[in-house]
This record gives structure tokens, sequence and C-alpha cells, in this order.
């Protein structure tokens, strides 16, 4: 189940952007966060927004089965806060995330995407 | 140098440092500077400042980031000196024991000398650890162990060998 | 003072209670350039929550990710538990859990705002309002048994029920708490040299608030009516009549305002919560594991907290993500301390009431 | 006589000022606060810890801060030129100063710069009020302001109020602990000092206690009475201002102190001098 309010726009990887560019108001709707779900070998990735106005309202922006070797658009230039979420997105799952760095979370070398359920 | 020595237990300067704990420690440190435990009684003052410090408060489990910062603090600290690590995260890492970021508790990076249970200790268990780390404070002091040099297990404990 | 000099602020220093690095590259004590390292707290609790807790046990360790908002956690967590499990808890429940949440975000307003007057060289301040928060602490003992980590929480309700000597004694707590925050607001509110400090220090205009989608009190100071109390349908906030509280002059000594505006009405919130104690069981007994997916905003003391989860009907949960208020609060700290003096970050950090604990996780 | 004792004392004296100070504050905040000997029982705490020095020149630096204030003590007790007094206190300053910088601690260095800014804001107001002393007295010994039979504060107030205001840069109290400033730089100056290297500096202080109130005694003439009840009002009324107040950046302290108060204590000694 999920909750009644939260409306989903399945989309795909290279639209993605042109998407949330189009739809996004700053004035109107919250970006909440980014959120990445290893679906066995498989990546789904949430692009989470609320909505200022409307209770309970929720947007979710959704792509699924991505594999970790291809490259993750960045949203950083049209959100700007959102640079962080995609830092960590990198780190947690080891996928490439465009202009991003790794260690904001991790730092030492040895682990390795922690929540990829392969390793 | 018996006669200073009197005046040991009266003026502990504590260091404090949060090595990735939940904050609720640091919350209860804030709370025992505050007039209703009011740890200067005993003397105590936060100094922020390891080269004047007596006592190393360390709260929280030892995550990878923290671990090196941790250990310069200890080095930097002049003997004689006592290591005071609060809350159960430090006994071996609590609730985070054996996640992939952290170390297990303070006494795997530095040699630890008082422990106070309690998630989180209540202030006047932390007082009591401050009393306690005095007594050990007042023993060190006595047995002119800043005069030794460390023993060389321990310098490997701590990595300094290459520092 | 000095052509070029890079200033350490953090990981160990005597403003900062947790480890979170600044190093300002100052010339004239003026901030040109900042680099923030926010990772030293990472433990890898959301990694911890899918592989080595049952979920009626995950809450135990969330809420350990901040001795502050522990509540808060504990909240969101079990909002969504609740309905992935499709329980519902009993109204009592429900209203004493309000009352803690809010006991637990006045405490920490409190002691926020002590802090930023210690670190602008106000010691007495800080004094005066970390005792007025003893009284608070000791509500939450006499009810949770504890002062930081409650652990009130269970699936279906809560563990303790408040007895009526506790409500009455809470009324004539908090009636006494009123008086003396009125006391430290004024302080707060029209001390000259603590106005020096901090009025228009680090403005954050509404429309950079929208841009950079601020949260919390930091929101609010500038304007922002955002608060998911009130965007959000997870405790009975409307049947107590909760208001959002703003300011619009967006500078530290706004947020202090607005905190202490926050902790009057959360004392009138939980007074009228107390009145309206509605009678019953504070427990339901659920079964079944979850399944499915919800997302949660809360509202901890620091802002909007947003969580994800997802059950696959097995013991342990498949994926639990948080995103705390100051996840989304340090894209614009770090924007605002160029052209800011040294001796101002401190204010503004802690204006901030950063949780570096949440941030990382 | 008793200006040798006084001299000899004066750490032990000021120790003891500093252990009231520290009650006092801590009343005023609604605490207990330490015991009276507190500042006694951190100095022989401090004698026995490892020394440990950065270099040897810094050590030197934090020594001779502690001599040349207790210098600066003796020559203002021991009734020779006040001025002389003045500058040697400048000496002590300038040692602080240049041990401090010589570190590579980016606190140590901003304490140091800061220090600096606060001698630029208190030492012309010290020449003033000692000139305005000479212009009272007819003198610049000790000796001859003691024995005057009138009021100088009378003939002085707003150098007085000046003065008053002075005594929180001195002393490093709260509108103007800037180069102190423990939540800012952690006591920038004496932060690389440790165990009894710290002793002197934290001593020092201790001196620097009775060198101010010396100061605030002068204005009572040969009225011994009303010297100590302006010292116990000088002392009261900076304790209060030190928990009344924030911290205000050094820029403000130096508006402060070149904008209000040098303006206000010359315009009493004009005064004065056209009178």
């Amino acid at each position: 189940m999920i909750n009644p309010n939260v409306e989903i726009f399945e989309t795909t990887l290279e639209k993605v952007v042109e998407d949330i560019k189009n739809w996004y108001d700053y004035k109107k709707y919250h970006y909440v966060t980014i959120n990445g779900v290893d679906e066995g070998g498989k990546l789904r990735i949430d692009w989470i927004f609320a909505d200022y106005n409307e209770k309970n309202k929720m947007y979710v922006f959704r792509v699924t089965d991505v594999s970790f070797d291809t490259l993750i658009p960045s949203i950083a230039n049209i959100i700007p806060s959102a640079w962080m979420a995609e830092w960590e997105l990198r780190d947690m799952f080891d996928v490439e995330v465009e202009n991003t760095q790794k260690g904001i979370f991790i730092k030492d070398p040895n682990i390795v995407a922690p929540l990829r359920k392969d390793k | 140098m018996g006669f200073f020595s009197k005046f040991r237990k009266k003026s502990p300067w504590i260091l404090h440092y949060n090595t990735g704990g939940c904050n609720g420690c640091d919350i209860e440190i804030l709370a025992t500077l505050a007039p209703k435990y009011d740890i200067e009684r005993f003397g105590a003052l936060n100094r922020g400042n390891p080269k004047q410090a007596d006592i190393l408060l360390v709260t929280g489990p030892v995550t990878k980031n923290c671990r090196d910062v941790l250990r310069r603090l200890y080095l930097e600290m002049p003997e004689p000196k006592v290591v005071v690590a609060m809350g159960a995260c430090g006994h071996g890492g609590g609730v985070f024991r054996h996640l992939y970021n952290v170390e297990n508790g303070v006494d795997n990076i530095i040699p630890v000398d008082v422990w106070i249970p309690g998630c989180a200790p209540n202030p006047r268990a932390l007082i009591d650890g401050i009393v306690e780390a005095i007594k050990i404070w007042e023993k060190k002091s006595k047995d002119k162990e800043y005069m030794k040099n460390h023993s060389k297990e321990m310098i490997k404990n701590l990595g300094v060998n290459d520092d | 003072m000095g052509n070029k000099i890079v200033v350490p602020f953090g990981s160990q220093h005597i403003a900062l209670p947790e480890p979170v690095s600044f190093l300002f590259d100052t010339k004239n004590e003026i901030i040109t350039n900042v680099k923030v390292d926010v990772g030293y707290v990472h433990r890898g609790i959301e990694k911890a929550a899918i592989t080595k807790f049952e979920f009626t046990n995950v809450s135990y360790l969330l809420t350990r990710i901040c001795g502050f908002c522990s509540i808060t956690h504990a909240g969101g967590y079990h909002h969504g538990i609740e309905k992935l499990l499709d329980v519902e808890a009993p109204k009592r429940a429900e209203y004493i859990r309000l009352i803690i949440t809010e006991l637990d975000r006045i405490h920490s307003h409190l002691l926020a705002n002590a802090h930023v007057a210690e670190v602008a060289g106000y010691e007495n301040l800080f004094m005066q309002g970390v005792k007025d928060r003893e009284i608070v602490m000791d509500l939450l003992e006499n009810i949770t048994g504890n002062r930081i980590q409650y652990d009130i929480y269970t699936i279906g309700g809560v563990r303790r029920d408040i007895s009526k000597e506790t409500a009455e004694y809470i009324k004539k707590q908090l009636l006494k708490l009123k008086d003396k925050v009125l006391k430290v607001y004024d302080f707060y509110d029209t001390d000259y040299t603590f106005g020096l400090k901090t009025k228009g220090i680090s403005y954050i205009s509404l429309d950079d608030a929208k841009k950079y989608n601020v949260v919390g009190p930091i929101a609010r100071a500038s304007g922002l009516a955002t608060d998911a109390r009130a965007e959000f349908d997870y405790l009975p906030y409307d049947e107590v009549g909760f208001e959002i509280q703003t300011r619009t002059e967006g500078d530290v000594w706004a947020r202090n305002i607005v905190r202490q505006m926050e902790v009057i009405h959360s004392i009138d919130l939980i007074l009228r919560a107390i009145d309206n104690l509605p009678e019953g069981d504070i427990k339901v007994k659920y079964k079944g594991r979850p399944k499915g997916e919800t997302f949660v905003r809360v509202e901890a003391p620091r802002g909007e907290c947003f969580y994800y989860l997802k059950g696959n009907g097995t013991k342990v949960l498949e994926r639990v993500r948080v995103r705390v208020p100051t996840y989304s609060n340090i894209p614009i700290l770090k924007e605002l301390f160029v052209g800011e003096k040294y001796s101002d970050a401190q204010p503004i950090v802690l204006s901030f009431d950063p949780c570096m604990s949440c941030t990382a996780r | 006589m008793i200006s040798v004792i006084l001299t000899i004392f004066a750490p032990i004296l000021g120790g003891f000022v500093y252990g009231i100070e520290r009650i006092v504050r801590a009343r005023m905040q609604s605490r207990m606060g330490p015991p009276l000997m507190q500042p006694f029982y951190d100095f022989f705490k401090l004698m026995d810890k490892r020394p440990i020095m950065i270099h040897s020149f810094h050590a030197l630096m934090g020594i001779m801060y502690f001599i040349a204030e207790w210098f600066a003590l003796a020559v203002l007790l021991l009734g020779n030129d006040l001025l002389i007094a003045v500058f040697f206190h400048v000496i002590a300053v300038l040692a602080l100063v240049i041990g401090a910088s010589s570190v590579r601690s980016s606190y140590s260095v901003l304490g140091a710069l800061r220090e600096l800014m606060h001698m630029i804001s208190y030492e012309p107001l010290m020449v003033l009020m000692v000139v305005s002393f000479y212009l009272v007295v007819g003198s610049f010994d000790i000796k001859d302001v003691l024995h005057y039979n009138g009021y100088p504060i009378l003939d002085l107030p707003l150098v007085f109020i000046a003065f008053l205001l002075t005594i929180p840069m001195l002393l490093q109290k709260s509108p103007f602990d800037v180069a102190e400033a423990h939540q800012e730089i952690i006591g920038g100056p004496e932060i690389e000092y440790s165990g009894p290297f710290y002793e002197a500096l934290y001593t020092g202080k201790w001196i620097e206690y009775i060198y101010v109130f010396t100061f605030a005694f002068l204005f009572g003439g040969s009225h011994y009475w009303l010297g100590a009840i302006l010292v116990i009002f000088a002392f009261l009324f900076i304790n209060l201002l030190d928990n009344s107040t924030a911290r205000l950046d050094f820029r403000r302290m130096v508006k402060f102190a070149w904008i209000v108060l040098i303006p206000m204590a010359a315009l009493n000694v004009i005064l004065l001098a056209l009178i």
C-alpha cells in the first residue's frame, strides 16, 4: 500500500531532468529529497517533492530499473540544495552522478556501497 | 611535588569531544554546566583546549571519520590525564555495535579510565564519573606516570609509530 | 587583520557540541571562502535498519540518530510502520505522543536559543535559558522515566500512561515555565548588545528560503510558513489548535525569536491537549508484517523530517530512508558565510541549530 | 613599606580577587560557583602538569608577560612615574602578542592581532588618564596622588567613567573580551600555552587585576575610604556589565574607544586645563 495523496510520475532517466524542470515551481513546491532503493540488482530512484499549500500532498518522480553503471543526471542546477542528496546517492550506492565527488559521508576506501544488497 | 598534589583533586579541566554519538550525552554535559548541577562547584571548567585539559570526556561510538581526531586530541593533552567514556555507545558501540563505519567503543582507540553507563547518563552520573576520574588522576600523578614513556604496546595501539 | 588566515572551526571546538568541520578562509576576519565537512558522524544507521534489526526494534536504533529529536524520529517511524501494518493508535495514545513531542520541542528550542546566546558571549543568558529548561527535563523524566532518550512510542500506542496527578503536575509546572520563558524572551527581544551581535546577521530572504528549500524555524524566521505539523496529518494538531509562527526578519535574531515564540505556543498546545485528554486505552494490538511503502513527513524541532519506509512482508524492512531538517539546511548555511565576520560565524552556525548526527546518520 | 608588601604579594592578592570574581559571577548566574581558593587550586595543578612547549621563544614570551606585568605593577606601586608603569604594561602585552604570533595556530595569531586592537583602544586612554592626574595633582608620582588632599574623582568624573568602561578591555570582560573570546578563538593568545607556561599567563592576569584596581583606587586621592568604595564599585560594575552583555566585534570596540571614550576623557582634560 502507499499513501493515497502521493502522486507518482513514472519517467525515464533521460527525461527526468526535463520533466522536473518543466513541472517544478519553487514558489509552490518543496523539494524534499532524492531516494534510492536497491530492487535486486537494479536501482530505483525517487525524486520527492511536497506541496506548500495542499495538506498531505506529495509528488514523486520515479525511475525504475536503473543499472548501477549508468550515469545519473543531476538536478542541482534546477534545485540548488539537491547536491547533498546526490553526493550521498553516490556514496551509498556507488553509482555515478553528474558533478559529484565521493566522500561526503564515507571516507574509508574499504567501504563500498553499503546500501547495495550485492556488496 | 607532594605538596602540590594535595590541591590536585580540586581543579579538573574538561575537554569534551563527541565521536559520533547522538548528542544526548552532549546535552547532558551542557546541563551539567548549567545552574541546577553546576559542575564549576568542583572547580571543573569546560576548556575546549587539549593543551590545558586534564580530563578527556568522550561521548559516542568512535566513527571511522572521527578516529584520527580523537587520537590526536589524546596525544595533545599533557600528562597526567584521564579519559572518561560517557554513555552506552562509548562502551563497545552500544546500539551501533558492528555497524560498518563504527570502531566499537572508545577503548579501541585510546586507553579509557572511567566508564559512565547510561543512555543518556544522568548529569548526576556524570558528576559521579568525574569524581571517580579525579581519584584515578590523583593516583596517576602520585605514581609519576607522566614521567614514564608510553609502553610499546600502547604506542602500537595508538598508531603513533610513524607520526 | 592578517592578509589571509585559514581558520578551522571544528571538528573539535568548544562552541560545537558535535563534530562538524568548517574551514574558513578569512581576510581581515571577513570570511571569503568556506569548506564544510559534515560526514564525521556517519555511522551507517540506514544500513543497520534494513539488516540487523527487526521492524519492532528499528525504533530504538532510529531514536538514537539524535538525542534532541529522538521522539520525532520515533514519531516518523511509528506513523509509517502503523500505516504499513494497518493499525491505528488510540486517541489517548496520540495525545500523549503529542504532549511528549511538544515537550521535547520546548527543551530543544530552549537549549538552542541558550546556546546561541552562549556563543555570542552572553554567558548569563545561556545560564538562565538552561535553568528554565530543567523544568521541562523534570517533566519528561516524570512522564517517561528518562531525561533524553524516552522510547515511549511503541507500535500501536505508547508505553506509559499519564495519570491524573501527573497531568495536574504538568499543568502547574508549565504555567510556571511560561512566566519564566516570557522573561527570557524579553531579553532575546530587547537586549541591546545581543541585538548588535545578532540583528542583520546572515539574512535569508523569503525568495532564497523557497529556492533553497529551507525548513523549520530558519524558514519561518524568513516568513516562509512551512511546518509539517500543518502540512501533514500525523498527530492531532488540528484538534488542539496549531498555528504556524513566523517572523519576516530572516536573521539570527529572528530565528531565536521564532523558536521562543514556538516554545510559548507549544506550552499552550500541551495545556490544551491535557485539558482535552481523551479516556481509553493507550495501546492496541497489531498483527502481520509490514508490506508496501509509505512516505511520512513529521516536524522535528529543527524542521521537517522525512521518512520513507518500504516493507516486503518479512520481519526486516527493505528500505528506511531518513531525511532530516539539517540535511536540507546545510546548502544554504554554506552560502551564508561568505562576507560575514569570523566572530559572527559561531552564532550563524548555532542559530541553524545544526544536528550533525541527524545529517550524517 | 606597605607598597613593597603589596607588590610582592600582588599575585596572591590578585588570585583572591579572581576567586571572588568567579564566585560573584556564578552567583549572578544563579549558580553556586567554585570555592574562593579555586584559582590557587588551578595554579598548583598547572604546576604539576608535564611541560610541553611549542618552541622556547614562545614559552619565554609567556614568562616575559608575567614578569613585565609584575614589573609594571612594581613601578606603579613603588612610587615611580605613573607614565612608566603604563609603558611597562604595554611591554607586557607586547610580549604576549609577539609570543602568540610566533606560532602557527591560526587562533593564536588571530588572538594576537585582536590583542593589538585592544592596545590601540585602551592605551591612549591610559596615557590620557595619567596626564589628567598630572593636571590635577601636579605630579606623575603615585605618592603625590595618594597625598593629594582634594577629590580627584570630582575633578575627573568623565575620565573615571571612561576608565570604568575601559576595564572590560583590560581584563577581557564581556562586551570587549575580543582577544580572549572563548567561544570563538578559545582563549586567543593563550591557546598554545600549557602546564607551567600557561601558569605564567594565568597569574599574569591576576596581577593585571591589581594593576587595574590600583588606578581605580587613585581616584580617591588621599581619602582611602573613597578609593576603596571606588574599587568595590568598579569591581561590581564590571561584573554586572560582564553578565549582562554579549561580546561585540573588535571593530565596534575600537570605534567605541576612539569615538566615545577618548573624546570624553579628552574633554575632561581640556576643561581641566582651561579652568
